[in-house]
């Protein structure tokens, strides 16, 4: 045991406390740590969107290098900005049209590319006994369609095609099950976290590892 | 009242302090069991293995602290391999709290290793804006990024000198517990051919098998246990190997609550239907 | 009311159109085109971002002015801010400065602790409310008690009968349970999921969509 | 006030953070660059980590006062501003007995680093300072610290407790001496210094002083320093002076940016942490444009037979602008009446060696010199004369890409040319290993697993797994087992890693490997990795078939792509590597038309003799060129191609790998817009009944059968999010029936823009339902916009209202489990909906109906009969059935190995 003479791991040691204490109920000091973690990353965001957003990408070419042009960008973010004033809020359609209309234009292509053809070229496999992998493939095969057809609302849910649904709700099931236990994982990760904070860094306990 | 009854009523915090017993305890008793390595993890070391000095391997934290337990982790590992295997390494992040956990800890990380910054490695900081920034880098690196996070020009770092664009990057890992990971597949993987790979939080590695499965990602390192096989993979056990003990016997305790609560469940049912 | 209700449509027509047929024209006008949305698009964003600085500062602007419940909480928000910037100024951005330590020590425990509290209510809803009601969420049950013992440590040790059939070790059910039937079912899902983006970006550029109008002007 | 006070102290605390300007930048010389055309120049100066500076700037200039900027170079920072925490002192005390003692009036100071004796600790104790701690990285360059000292050196700090006891230590350069009876290692013609090791009578070396010592780095001890050391950055002394003993020199190449022979001004600026600066005094330096050196090494083999002469010459300028090759006769020194016999672009010569092939020359060599003038951009020329010809013989000349193409790459934005030739061919290599070693390796070396009792055990040729409860059993030299890899092990069988490479240009659309060992069934290597495992090989001679395939799985014809080798596998795992032929191809480009020179051509790229493609990334404007390629052999023969050419590249206008995207895109946008616009005409379409909606009803109902409240959770996303409006419309008619039956509906908002259209949409709907009075405006309100808050108050709603019904209806997080696990407890009946993947498993759990994914907007679409809704809904619908049509198509090609239709699938960008 080697206690940290850092300051600031003992203040980070008290906030975790506090939020923690939310487990025995709301109280004061989890507000304040609430309260308090907005207020400093919100001051943390405007600093880095000065230094990384602004600076670089703004006043560095505005300024520095003659890159005037910049204006207009600079004006339809600001146009953006007027929604918070209510008789001027339609200026921000203009900005907002160009960029969603943009963005859904690139995204449209992409996202069949990516997201649809791939995949189905990725589910149409060889299938068979032979080997192990072939198994696995009628496997695959049998679940992509099935709960496919289980999210296909154009025809009841009767006869082979329901039962056909029905495999696809077990798929699911098993799918959501995987969720299931990963999260559970995640959230035990994130509490591990922070005991091994306390243990290791603060209380300066070597664990193993 | 029954018995079954008054189990499962029992006050929540009792529940709370099980569990925190449950996680502490382990710290103090290792088992030291060993963390057995996924194909999805061992893959992206294979991958981060093969490259020489030449090879550019761009890290993005995409993460913010709320999963810094699961994420940090990854983050480190693989930038430990990738600087043991002399691979540069660009450091990037498209969330604003990315930026400074993924600073503190490549600054620490290269000094265990001795690297330079602008030789050995280049920390372009980050920019706001999500998918944009990743189209942006697929033209050229310097319209988001016209000079790193110190405010350098990328034009005066000797390691940025050749890489343009995605084609002068060999891997791209984006640590995250958004989906933002997906705008890596759809802007950098897609249409330049990028190898990407994936360090995302467990609550969504599970959605993310089929891209494998694909192999549009060459893989995925998901939750501390991802972290921790990577570490057991380059042999720095760190962070993540620590909390696989308590991860174990947590995951048993909370199938026990979930096993005790069925029977219980099924033991009332029972009686409510006789009644 | 053409420039405030058809002209933004028109531009979201126009700009899908333009933008979704550069992705089949390789030609470095196209090109082009793609690199000035990125540049531009991004300088937007980056003063489009004040918007959210404003909202917030409003906020709890608001809550303190008219003494809301717990406004006094309020407070600590917004005189956080101004200490950040100043610590920015005064010592820079770079670990080693006031500015990053209040991220270090203050931001980065707060916002990791905030979620850990969920470790805690898993653990309560696995003993008072994960039931399998019915059989497909038994199914789901076991499924996910498979994978919680596969993807630890535990997993292989308690396989006490993997040596005799060999493959059937519980890290190896969990592989195999994350890689086929949950991969089909996620595949699926996916689909359906990439449809649906599809037609929401579908739906923006022909105007059928157009929350981001706001009023009803 | 109070806020002033600690405004006030808040700015008092940063600015005491502030502190002066950095120190200037020490030693800045500048020197002209080596071997140049005299236009460039290199700036070194020192920096000392610790001595708060971030960043230099590098100002360049031709007078002292008109210096800019022209480029900045940051550094680490290793000082953190934490206080200096004195160390728990009994550790270090004496242990050190150094002494510091600086020379020289002003900074810098030269630092020395004195070992005290008895005999000078009286003096030193006048002169210098005791050195409290050393430190191998500095914490802190702080306030805490009275005084910052800089001073060279170059100390290490040695951990001798590290030295192993039995270890024998090699020092470069030292010796073994006795002394008084006692051994001890002596620096060969030095002091003897007695941090070093003494030697038992058992032959041990072993330190007299263990703990930490202190040594200035020198050539003699540098590997014992490095080995068992670290370097000390820094020292404390005895009042809390910190000195920083470390150096690291920088530098800043300012490349092809200066004039020859015009004076130019360099001065360094050091930029401290807090943003000050100080600069140093101007530095001038006046570039020389280098004449040409003669060549270092030039050299001829001479093929004997055909009488070919092959000149070979590096050099290491770097602004030659071509050589010229002369024939002359013997005797003239002058080298200047020789005739020209070729030129050979300065490119040529510059990082590889030139190597030049002349004809038939040989057989006039024995009255002849040759010599070559190397002309600089400046004009500038040096002679260097052939003096050495090896006589040799080439059985042949490296072989030519065969057919080879040049053409304008296909969709690319009009920049890049493509080189292509044949023919496809395989490269075969393999290994054999153990399964179990392969296992081990991923396995951490420093476990130790009790329950698992497994050892490898080796009796001479054989292995066997053998399973010990009592670990005095294990017989010597038995390995521990880790984990186990399937399949299983049957004993001797290995397993076989097969490593291929394919080469094929990409018009031959190259594929897979077709595999197959012995008589087996050859196995596609689908993941196209260049390896594949076949497992279980027992140990012989095995016969290995590789093919190669192109995409769409047929077999390349050619005997290339066809490979057969034998494999031994034998238990020593064996290893052959895959043999790449060893001939170099060069490509060279000119967009000079009239050229036909290939020397003159300007030199593209050096590739590895086996690859099939070269794509050229044209950096220049020029829009046609002309190609030729070479091929070298590095025992000296080259050969080349025909000049091949003119070739253009035009930018392509439509994409032709996309075309599968383009008609999917269509056909997508084709449904929707058939859909939507029937379904904006009032067609009837069909949608199936969704059971969920049968729960939401019997829901209302029980709670009103019990008298209690319903609750409704909109989730925690915005207006804009679909699965918020999915909430609503399923709210409008859980609201109508609700206010049917009068019963009470809560609706806590989390969003206060969801909870006025929330409360718009349960107006409506109990006006719908002829019950305007149900509406009760404050069972519908705002909460709060904090995740857990909103999930704590609403579990307090639950159990103070005694809820019968709950419905989450929306987006969801995190906070989904508390919500439903309150409501789970209480026994109330919960019913779900939601798009969100990672949640849905917590509400299937949780809660007795769950709608899924799509099925939550199926059932808003079915009942709120929004005609775009169903539209859409229906369009997806459509694709989706085509999507099921085609997986079975594909599915079933790819098991009757029809190709071709899956690849129609395969995007290439």
């Amino acid at each position: 045991m080697h206690l940290s003479p850092s300051i600031g791991v003992w203040v980070a040691v008290f906030l975790t406390l506090c939020v923690l204490s939310f487990l025995y109920k709301d109280n004061p000091f989890y507000k304040f740590a609430e309260h308090l973690v907005v207020g400093v990353s919100v001051g943390y965001g405007m600093v880095l969107w000065y230094t990384q957003g602004i600076l670089p990408k703004f006043i560095t070419p505005f300024f520095k290098e003659g890159k005037y042009i910049y204006i207009v960008p600079a004006i339809l973010g600001i146009m953006i900005t007027m929604q918070l004033v209510r008789k001027y809020a339609w200026l921000a359609r203009f900005p907002m049209a160009f960029l969603l209309g943009a963005s859904s234009g690139i995204g449209l292509p992409r996202t069949m590319q990516a997201g649809v053809i791939k995949q189905l070229e990725a589910t149409m496999v060889p299938m068979g006994f032979s080997r192990l992998q072939y198994i696995w493939n009628i496997v695959i095969f049998v679940g992509v369609l099935s709960v496919l057809i289980y999210f296909f609302f154009s025809k009841e849910h009767k006869g082979v095609f329901g039962g056909i649904a029905n495999i696809g709700i077990w798929y699911l099931m098993i799918g959501f099950g995987a969720t299931f236990g990963y999260t559970v994982m995640a959230r035990l990760s994130l509490f591990i976290g922070r005991v091994l904070f306390i243990i290791q860094t603060a209380l300066g306990i070597q664990v193993a590892g | 009242m029954d018995f079954w009854k008054r189990l499962l009523n029992i006050d929540r915090r009792i529940i709370y302090l099980v569990i925190a017993i449950t996680v502490i305890v382990p710290f103090f008793l290792p088992t030291g069991w060993p963390i057995n390595v996924t194909y999805e993890v061992k893959n992206i070391y294979d991958y981060i293995e093969n490259l020489g000095p030449e090879g550019v391997v761009l890290l993005s934290a995409d993460y913010d602290a709320s999963t810094l337990a699961e994420l940090q982790p990854m983050f480190d590992a693989c930038l430990r391999h990738c600087f043991a295997r002399d691979v540069k390494v660009i450091v990037m992040s498209l969330f604003p709290q990315g930026v400074g956990l993924a600073e503190i800890s490549l600054k620490r990380i290269a000094k265990e290793y001795n690297k330079v910054n602008g030789v050995d490695y280049c920390f372009l900081g980050y920019k706001p804006g999500g998918s944009i920034i990743i189209m942006g880098m697929g033209s050229n690196i310097r319209i988001p990024f016209p000079s790193d996070y110190y405010g350098t020009p990328l034009k005066d770092i000797p390691m940025m000198k050749d890489i343009n664009n995605f084609s002068d990057i060999d891997l791209v890992i984006s640590f995250s517990g958004t989906g933002i990971v997906a705008s890596w597949l759809y802007y950098a993987h897609e249409p330049y051919n990028q190898d990407i790979a994936w360090g995302v939080t467990a609550v969504m590695a599970s959605d993310y098998y089929p891209f494998l499965q694909s192999h549009q990602i060459v893989g995925l390192i998901g939750g501390m246990k991802g972290a921790a096989e990577y570490e057991t993979l380059i042999s720095k056990p760190s962070l993540a190997t620590s909390g696989m003990d308590a991860q174990s016997w947590a995951h048993i305790m909370i199938i026990v609550f979930i096993i005790i609560g069925n029977i219980g469940y099924l033991a009332m049912r029972k009686k409510e239907r006789r009644m | 009311m053409f420039l405030k209700r058809q002209l933004p449509l028109l531009i979201t027509l126009v700009c899908g159109i333009i933008w979704g047929v550069q992705y089949f024209i390789p030609h470095p006008a196209s090109e082009a085109v793609y690199s000035f949305y990125t540049d531009w698009g991004l300088v937007i964003g980056l003063f489009a971002s004040i918007l959210g600085f404003v909202s917030i500062i409003r906020l709890h602007y608001m809550k303190v002015r008219h003494h809301a419940k717990n406004w006094q909480f309020s407070v600590v928000t917004l005189s956080a801010m101004p200490v950040m910037i100043v610590a920015a100024i005064l010592t820079g951005t770079e670990s080693g400065g006031a500015f990053m330590w209040l991220y270090n020590y203050v931001e980065v425990p707060i916002e990791a602790t905030m979620f850990s509290l969920l470790a805690f209510y898993i653990a309560s809803a696995a003993y008072r409310a994960f039931r399998a009601r019915s059989a497909q969420a038994a199914a789901l049950l076991v499924a996910a008690a498979i994978v919680m013992l596969g993807r630890v440590p535990v997993g292989a040790q308690i396989s006490f009968w993997s040596h005799l059939f060999p493959g059937t070790s519980i890290p190896q059910i969990a592989s195999w349970i994350l890689n086929v039937p949950n991969m089909a079912a996620k595949r699926a899902i996916n689909l359906g999921v990439g449809l649906g983006m599809m037609m929401v970006s579908l739906k923006i550029i022909l105007g059928i969509e157009r929350t981001y109008l706001g009023g009803q002007e | 006030m109070k806020a002033r006070a600690i405004l006030g102290a808040l700015a008092l605390f940063f600015l005491s953070c502030g502190g002066g300007p950095p120190r200037a930048p020490f030693e800045v010389i500048v020197e002209d660059y080596p071997n140049d055309a005299g236009r460039s120049a290199i700036v070194k100066w020192e920096h000392f980590a610790g001595n708060g500076v971030k960043a230099y700037k590098i100002m360049r200039g031709t007078t002292p006062d008109n210096m800019r900027e022209i480029s900045q170079i940051s550094v680490e920072i290793p000082a953190t501003r934490d206080k200096y925490v004195p160390p728990d002192t009994t550790d270090f005390v004496g242990k050190f007995g150094y002494y510091l003692v600086l020379e020289g009036e002003k900074e810098p100071f030269t630092a020395h680093l004195v070992r005290v004796t008895p005999e000078t600790e009286d003096s030193l104790r006048k002169i210098g300072k005791r050195i409290e701690k050393i430190e191998t990285e500095i914490k802190g360059y702080n306030e805490g610290v009275k005084k910052t000292i800089i001073a060279y050196g170059n100390f290490y700090k040695l951990y001798l407790d590290n030295v192993k006891e039995t270890e024998l230590i090699p020092v470069e350069g030292y010796s073994l001496t006795e002394e008084a009876g006692v051994p001890r290692i002596v620096p060969n013609g030095r002091t003897p210094i007695t941090f070093v090791a003494v030697k038992k009578p058992a032959e041990e070396i072993r330190f007299i002083h263990s703990g930490e010592r202190m040594a200035e780095l020198t050539p003699d001890i540098e590997g014992f320093c490095k080995k068992y050391g670290e370097q000390v950055r820094g020292v404390i002394l005895e009042d809390s002076v910190r000195v920083l003993v470390n150096k690291v020199e920088l530098e800043y190449s300012d490349e092809d940016s200066l004039c020859p022979d015009s004076t130019y001004y360099y001065k360094i600026v050091s930029v401290g942490i807090n943003r000050k600066e100080s600069e140093s005094e101007p530095v001038s330096i006046k570039p020389i444009d280098d004449a040409p050196t003669p060549l270092p090494s030039l050299y001829a083999l001479l093929d004997t037979v055909t009488n070919d002469l092959f000149l070979n010459w590096k050099t290491q300028d770097e602004d030659i602008q071509k050589y010229v090759i002369y024939i002359s006769t013997a005797g003239d020194l002058e080298h200047r009446k020789g005739r020209k016999l070729l030129e050979v672009a300065g490119s040529w010569a510059y990082g590889y060696p030139a190597v030049v092939r002349l004809e038939g020359l040989g057989a006039s060599l024995e009255d002849s010199i040759i010599y070559v003038a190397s002309l600089d951009t400046s004009g500038q020329v040096a002679y260097t004369e052939l003096s050495t010809i090896v006589p040799t013989h080439f059985d042949s000349m490296p072989p030519l890409p065969e057919g080879l193409v040049v053409d304008d790459l296909e969709n690319d934005n009009g920049k890049k040319l493509v080189l292509r030739w044949e023919p496809p061919t395989v490269y075969l290599g393999y290994r054999v290993r153990d399964p179990i070693s392969e296992a081990k390796k991923l396995v951490p070396k420093s476990v130790d697993i009790s329950s698992l009792d497994y050892y490898l055990v080796t009796e001479g040729e054989s292995r066997k797994i053998v399973e010990f409860e009592n670990p005095n059993d294990v017989p010597e030299g038995a390995k521990k087992i880790y984990w186990l890899q399937t399949p299983t092990l049957r004993e001797g069988d290995k397993e076989l890693v097969v490593l291929y490479d394919l080469y094929a240009n990409s018009a031959r659309k190259p594929g897979y490997a077709m595999l197959r060992l012995d008589d087996g069934e050859p196995v596609v290597d689908e993941d196209g990795d260049g390896s594949y495992i076949f497992s279980g090989v027992p140990i012989g001679k095995h016969k290995l078939t590789v093919d190669f395939l192109d995409e769409n799985r047929r077999v390349f014809e050619n005997p290339e792509a066809h490979v057969e080798m034998e494999v031994n596998v034998t238990a020593d795992n064996p290893e052959v590597p895959i043999e790449y032929p060893s001939v170099y191809l060069e490509v060279a480009r000119t967009s000079d038309l009239e050229e036909t020179n290939i020397m003159m051509f300007d030199r593209v790229r050096f590739l590895p003799g086996m690859l099939r493609e070269y794509t050229d990334p044209v950096d220049t404007t020029k829009e046609e060129f002309k190609y030729a390629v070479l091929a070298w052999d590095p025992s000296g023969g080259i050969s080349a191609t025909p000049i091949i050419g003119p070739v253009r590249r035009v930018p392509n206008v439509y994409h032709t790998g996309k075309t599968t995207v383009l008609i999917a895109t269509i056909i997508f946008v084709l449904a929707a817009l058939t859909m939507i616009s029937s379904a904006k005409k009032g067609k009837h379409l069909y949608i199936r009944p969704i059971a969920g909606i049968n729960h939401v009803d019997e829901a209302i109902g029980r709670a009103t059968e019990m008298g209690r409240p319903i609750l409704y959770v909109l989730g925690l996303s915005t207006i804009s999010d679909i699965a918020t409006l999915a909430g609503l419309t399923i709210l409008s008619r859980v609201a109508k029936k609700a206010a049917e039956y009068q019963t009470r509906l809560i609706v806590p908002c989390y969003n206060p823009i969801v909870m006025t259209i929330a409360k718009e949409t349960v107006r409506s709907a109990c006006a719908d339902a002829g019950r305007p009075d149900m509406f009760k405006e404050r069972d519908i309100f705002f909460v709060t916009q904090s995740q857990f808050a909103y999930a704590a108050a609403v579990n307090g709603i639950m159990l103070r209202e005694k809820t019968a019904t709950n419905f989450y209806m929306g987006m969801f997080f995190a906070e989904s489990l508390l919500l439903t696990e309150t409501g789970s407890a209480a026994g109330s009946i919960q019913i779900a909906g939601t798009d969100a993947i990672t949640q849905l498993p917590f509400f299937i759990t949780t809660c007795d109906y769950t709608l899924i994914g799509e099925e939550f907007y199926a059932a808003s679409a079915y009942l709120s009969q929004n005609r775009i809704q169903i539209g859409t809904l229906k369009a997806q619908d459509v694709l989706k059935a085509i999507m099921m049509v085609l997986i079975i198509i594909g599915g079933i090609c790819a098991t009757a190995g029809i190709w071709r239709f899956v690849n129609i699938f395969h995007i290439q960008v």
